[in-house]
């Protein structure tokens, strides 16, 4: 008999503290899958970044460094510049991310540091119970956003991989989702390309992936899966928004 | 043969860093040091090192957290302003027991103030301008040579001790020059360094680098920790200088530039049968308040470029607090020699009009 | 022959692996693990066709996959 | 006291003075005095007034920044009325009277005035009027010898200005005899 | 009559502000305060005024500086790590002498930490966590009907100094319910803001709001204004509790949640012939020196929730600082009735045994 | 006989501290004879940053607030929210608003703030004597590039239209530059539509502007003007990037 | 000290533990008493241990933190491990026997189990549990009427639950009855 | 007829409306003005052509332009 799925090497066989069917903890095991396949789990150093994820230097088996909140890209870089046979890699929230780290994303792909990072975008600010990130959808109700999120008052989401896109120096940006199966997988490759690209000292990679936080969005895991596709991919549409390395070939 | 070199403070600093072994420093200009990027941005990457301007301090000091974390020898330096935005990355260092330099040429506050020397930076630099419980050591030197040595020195302590180190001076120390005389070559002690985060290499078990600890017992226990690090610092760690002091009617206490002037008064002037001494912190953080203390003079005249902080040290420190007196000018003006004096006779005057 | 193997002490009932079982075999159990929440299981494993969704779409790393 | 020489150099931005101090101090150096030399600094110097205070000395160096002067050289009306009475009795002040136009300055200190921008003008490079002031200087105080201040050329001034050095020889030499 | 109502600390200080006339408030969620966004978030709009989701603590401030430069009245809050990244921003605000309401419910640090209480934070809103010489009027309310009376005063003496002040409270206080009265209507002053930028109309001079001064001369006077505006609020704003001071054997020197455990510990508990009082500092800056310097008892034992903090206040103001002791705990632990009560008893003992 | 130029109203009558040849004057110039034009002086709101132009207070003729910097888009977000029957604009130096301030122009764009940015793009940082900015040129020789800015080390420049285009909020956003007559006037014309969008709420304008800096690019003001056609306007191409109203009618 | 109430509440994070506490306090208010509650909080609650300090007092509270207590209600088996030890002598525990399995808790004290999980379940909804054990407390302790309690509902449940208020009386006489 | 005043103690010498005008009738003048700076100003005042090209670029707001 052979495995079909069984938990990879690179994932800490402890229990982790995320809410029930919170994709957080789907993200990680494809990242820790990536790591056993390419076989870098002994030089790979991750960046944990603040937000629910705030400790998965518990659950993945690397060298961790916890960086404050928005800076794991900057944090990336210090520890990239400074060990450049190293795999550096950050792990960061839509509020992480994309608001109160905007300079740090934006100028680590702009220098294209050679690094990965992983941007999981669920629309809402997890960790500190529900307030709108900037890539609550219109509409969407949230701590702050108590009558939901209108353009008017709140602004529009912003959307990562097209801004970043616009940044020389980054070379591969693809948005996947972990809503079903056949996107989980597509989200697997995505990551796993990253990672290569990283090796292969390509460049900058960003994979944003669309995920769950059913305790904020009041709804079940299973229908946070179906808010995934009818609620966030109408605004953020999956696919390769940039790939250097396809234009070169 | 040692060679003396005319250079400015601010190109010591970078120099003194590359001799301690600094390979890796991450900033972002601001006057009054933009000279020590300069500086390093021709030299470091000639030495297989790493020059990065960051898009802001924040930056920075995050990217020197990520360079420490490997356990690699790491500084930044900005002034002022640029300093504060440092604050929540330097509590985090503090957190995480990180090694670093960093640098604070100090300019005038509050707010964007002005690019002259100043002062005003001390209670931020020593009592913990960020949140929490922490401390960094802070060095202020007083001429080129010094600036040399203690950035050196700071290295050494920094990884000693897992601790941010940081060299705090003013713009004048920075902008000026001296001659200056560098070792052949530094005797670089490599601390261990096991706790960096450089990859397993699948033969050890996964170092972490953190600063939260939801646990309070947990918190605590590093609070504690930290604590028992800080007191044995505070032993080991202190330097001041003393010049005349034995049987010193008046002593001044002041660093850096201000101590300068200071010493050229002690020097140079006489004040009838009033001695005049000079006590100069080198260290600020731990305060040499063992060295205040041995002295009973009929008055401190502490001398800042700011309204009144180290004074409360100096206070907290001496025997009796009520002899310490102050003596500060702001805005980039340079307490003179005439001000000084101005305030010893002061003293004097009253003393001999009501006896204290 | 498709094995699935639960480590029900671990599942905190999200019914993910439910919601995406194309044989619609797993259930819930009507007991409350230690942690306090309801786990699922499988019935019927021989219809089991060993795709692995249920072990891919775990985020707790719950369900092992052997064919 | 021939042996501790306090000067502020003082003009426009642009007008050569921090190289001046520079060459100064460096000379200073290698004849194995003690030297500081402090700038001032920052964007009020575009445009504004620049100086800076060089001290060459037999002795070590208490404060580096000078609150009164053996010499000052003088190439702007602010600076001289801003840096007169930092004077010394019986010290030097040398200034530029192709700029300075009106001064009438302390009875009890030894003035010169050379029009150095304008002499430098005619050599076919304002930029030369600083060194002229300089030569003044050394020739009146004995600070540095002349060999010295020339070797300081080479080390203060950035390469690409090297093939001016036999015009700065010049210069200073103008200023030495004026 | 006045309704009673069951509030959440957090909530509270959001009613306060919208009762003494907030109308703009702008903040970045944050553990433990992020109730003040949320109630913020409901209530505001419905009044016409402006709650805005900054898009970091930095911007937040920024935003603060803004419409503070308009005259209005405007908060933010935050705890401790995002505080630290405030702090160049609180320099402006000082430099610029604008008005605000900042609220720092504190977490514990340094770090990231942890979420739970902690006064880590005394240094940093006390001292100056920003460069320059500047200061914050710092509140520390024990309770909730005195965090509404706190909040609201703090917008009056804003505006009347132009200052910023500061509510620091801790995360017990601000999730903790305790019942509350609100007045009908609190009386708003209207301080004379002609120097607000709001548009010249073509009717008067610009204005401008700025911290920059490049005289050194220009600049000390500022500073000197400054530290004359500080002057007149140390001798008038300075605020304290006593409980059973007077002939006092010990007293206990706390503020906050902390204060609150010790009156307990006042109230309920009997120390034989000992006597022991408290004293509660209500504003942090300025400290209540002059109430501490009105006792002499055989002892001061000061209680944080730090490692050492307001102690060195507590020293700076009493008459004999050796009388001085300190109890601290951290990490998010609370010290408990039981651990004051035992250091109580240590220095009965101690006394009993020495003498002093 | 008719003026065809004179100081405009809202230009006080100081000399300014620009270095010689400077086109921050320029533009200063051009906004102020905007503000004449739209009659606003009187209640426009002012927002200088941090760099050369740290004291543009006491040019304009209007109410103005110095930020720090990088801050000027929170600031002017600040002011504009509690006044919104007021005029405010931001202007703001390359390091200002493309490094530090990133996250506070992205924001406040993605958000749609009512505001007009001016955003002086001289490809350096001036005030700090001539470090690399994240808009200068591959090739450019700074202080902090002693050896030509190259993308491996130093990054790729930063396109600040071409990014905030991406967000939804920005409604209006054109480069231009002051290298040459032609070019000054549309300049002008491009701020005028700026300033009328906001006094028509039409929200998030900004009009990059390409400028000189003679003194740290070390070479004469006027052929200042050509490194900018030279050098810069390859790079940072002229044009109308964005414009929803243009789109919607 | 019957007017002196200090209780702890704990239990699961969902238990309705923060939401019982609050009834208390708001209870005790309107009876015009002094009251406070304070939570645990912050992310540790998820699917961790959640507990409420909760003070009625017809004096003026000092603490609010406990650190003794009148009467514990606990849902769970690690918050009676950790609480047992605050209560008073004669002090009351409430427990949820059909969560809390085993239990031997001190002599001193009057303990009672009910099944509240098992019952709330009988009833159609878990949610009840906390209710049950409250109905329960104020029964044995009179510190709030009835009446007072169920006024509190109103307040402290959010609207779109008020439709349950009927089903939680019930709850809440099971308890005083039980 | 175009009248252009130059208002010289502002200007800076810095040669940009030299650049940009039409009838190349600007010079800069030999003496020094109180700044320091060479100055621009205008010869052979009939050959302009009132265009404001001196003064639209000239970023000291030396130039007035009347026609
Ligand atoms: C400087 C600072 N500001 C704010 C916080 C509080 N905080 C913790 S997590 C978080 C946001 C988390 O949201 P996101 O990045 O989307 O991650 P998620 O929890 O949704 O996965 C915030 C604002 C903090 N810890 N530090
Ligand atoms: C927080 C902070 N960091 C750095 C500085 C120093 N500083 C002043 S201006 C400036 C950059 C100016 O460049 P730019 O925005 O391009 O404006 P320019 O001068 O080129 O017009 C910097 C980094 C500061 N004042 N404050
Ligand atoms: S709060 Fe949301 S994002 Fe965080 S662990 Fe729970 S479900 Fe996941
Ligand atoms: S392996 Fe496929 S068929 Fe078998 S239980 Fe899992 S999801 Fe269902
Ligand atoms: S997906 Fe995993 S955790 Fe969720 S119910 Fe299934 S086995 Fe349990
Ligand atoms: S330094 Fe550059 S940008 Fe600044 S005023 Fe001078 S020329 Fe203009
Ligand atoms: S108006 Fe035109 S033609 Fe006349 S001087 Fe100016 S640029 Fe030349
Ligand atoms: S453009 Fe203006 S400042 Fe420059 S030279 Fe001409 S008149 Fe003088
Ligand atoms: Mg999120
Ligand atoms: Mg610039």
């Amino acid at each position: 008999m052979s495995k079909i799925y069984k938990r990879p090497h690179a994932l800490v066989d402890v229990p982790n503290h995320y809410c029930p069917g919170c994709t957080h903890g789907t993200i990680h095991k494809l990242i820790a899958e990536v790591i056993d396949e390419l076989s870098i789990e002994g030089k790979t150093i991750g960046i944990a970044s603040v937000g629910c994820t705030y400790n998965s230097y518990d659950y993945f088996n690397v060298d961790m460094i916890q960086a404050a909140h928005g800076r794991a890209p900057a944090v990336a870089t210090g520890v990239k510049r400074a060990n450049t046979d190293k795999i550096v890699f950050t792990y960061q929230g839509d509020g992480d991310l994309a608001a109160i780290g905007t300079a740090e994303i934006v100028h680590a792909a702009a220098r294209g540091e050679n690094i990965t990072v992983i941007f999981v975008n669920n629309a809402i600010y997890g960790m500190t119970s529900g307030q709108m990130a900037p890539t609550t959808v219109v509409g969407q109700v949230t701590q702050t956003t108590p009558d939901g999120r209108n353009s008017m008052d709140h602004g529009f989401p912003i959307r990562v991989c097209e801004m970043i896109a616009t940044l020389e120096g980054s070379v591969y940006i693809e948005r996947v989702s972990t809503h079903n199966i056949v996107n989980i997988k597509k989200t697997k490759k995505a990551i796993k390309k990253a990672f290569n690209n990283q090796i292969n000292n390509v460049g900058f990679s960003i994979i944003e992936v669309l995920s769950t936080c059913p305790t904020n969005w009041g709804i079940s895991p299973v229908d946070s899966l179906k808010w995934v596709e009818d609620n966030m991919i109408p605004v953020y549409p999956l696919g390769v928004f940039k790939d250097k390395n396809m234009e070169v070939k | 043969m040692k060679e003396k070199l005319l250079m400015k403070g601010n190109e010591v600093i970078a120099e003194a860093a590359i001799r301690a072994g600094c390979r890796y420093y991450f900033g972002y200009p601001i006057t009054p040091q933009t000279e020590i990027s300069h500086y390093m941005a021709k030299k470091i990457p000639e030495l297989g090192g790493v020059f990065l301007q960051a898009e802001s301090e924040i930056a920075a000091i995050n990217m020197v957290y990520g360079t420490a974390s490997t356990g690699k020898r790491v500084m930044t330096s900005s002034s002022s302003p640029g300093i504060s935005l440092k604050q929540e990355g330097l509590s985090y260092m503090a957190g995480a027991e990180l090694p670093a330099v960093v640098v604070n040429i100090v300019r005038c506050g509050p707010g964007l103030g002005g690019i002259l020397p100043s002062q005003g930076d001390y209670f931020q630099s020593v009592k913990g301008g960020g949140h929490g419980d922490y401390k960094m050591i802070v060095y202020a030197p007083f001429s080129i040579q010094e600036l040399y040595e203690l950035t050196v020195k700071a290295f050494d302590v920094a990884d000693k001790y897992r601790i941010v180190s940081m060299i705090m001076g003013d713009g004048i120390l920075g902008q000026m020059m001296e001659s200056i005389e560098f070792k052949e070559e530094e005797k670089i002690i490599n601390y261990d360094k096991s706790w960096a985060t450089t990859g397993t290499e699948m033969k050890r078990e996964r170092n972490i680098i953190t600063s939260i600890h939801l646990d309070p017992n947990v918190l605590e226990s590093l609070n504690n920790r930290l604590f028992k690090k800080y007191k044995i610092i505070e032993e080991e760690e202190y330097m001041a200088e003393e010049y005349n002091c034995d049987n010193a009617d008046i002593i001044i206490v002041a660093y850096g530039t201000v101590a300068r002037i200071a010493e050229s008064i002690v020097k140079e002037e006489e004040f009838g049968k009033f001695k005049v001494g000079l006590i100069r912190p080198i260290t600020l953080w731990p305060f040499p308040s063992k060295i205040l203390k041995k002295y009973n003079p009929k008055a401190f005249l502490t001398v800042e470029m700011s309204l009144g902080q180290m004074v409360e040290d100096v206070k907290l420190s001496v025997n009796d607090r009520d002899k310490v007196l102050f003596y500060g000018r702001t805005g980039g003006n340079i307490p003179t020699h005439k001000d000084i004096v101005n305030e010893i006779y002061k003293i004097i005057e009253k003393y001999n009009k009501t006896g204290t | 022959m498709a094995e699935v193997i639960f480590r029900e002490e671990r599942c905190k009932g999200c019914k993910l692996c439910i919601s995406v079982c194309p044989m619609k075999i797993i259930y819930t159990k009507v007991k409350l693990n230690k942690k306090g929440y309801y786990p699922s299981t499988v019935t019927e494993i021989d219809k089991c066709i060993g795709c692995g969704n249920c072990a891919t779409i775990c985020p707790d790393c719950v369900i092992t996959v052997e064919k | 006291m021939e042996d501790h020489h306090q000067i502020i150099i003082s003009g426009f931005g642009g007008q050569g003075i921090l190289s001046a101090g520079k060459m100064l101090a460096y000379g200073g150096m290698i004849e194995d005095k003690y030297v500081s030399w402090v700038p001032s600094y920052g964007p009020e110097m575009r445009g504004g007034t620049a100086n800076c205070h060089v001290i060459v000395s037999k002795e070590l160096i208490a404060s580096p920044i000078l609150s009164k002067v053996t010499a000052l050289i003088v190439m702007n009306e602010p600076s001289l009325e801003k840096f007169e009475s930092y004077v010394n009795q019986n010290g030097l002040i040398i200034l530029d009277n192709s700029i300075i136009n009106k001064f009438s300055v302390r009875k009890d200190i030894d003035v010169v005035a050379i029009p150095a921008t304008q002499l430098a003008n005619e050599m076919g490079n304002v930029a030369f009027a600083n060194i002229i002031l300089l030569g003044k200087l050394i020739h009146k105080t004995n600070l540095i010898s002349k060999e010295t201040i020339i070797e300081s050329f080479k080390s203060i001034l950035p390469e690409k200005k090297h093939h001016l050095i036999p015009m700065e020889i010049n210069a200073l030499e103008l200023g030495m005899k004026f």
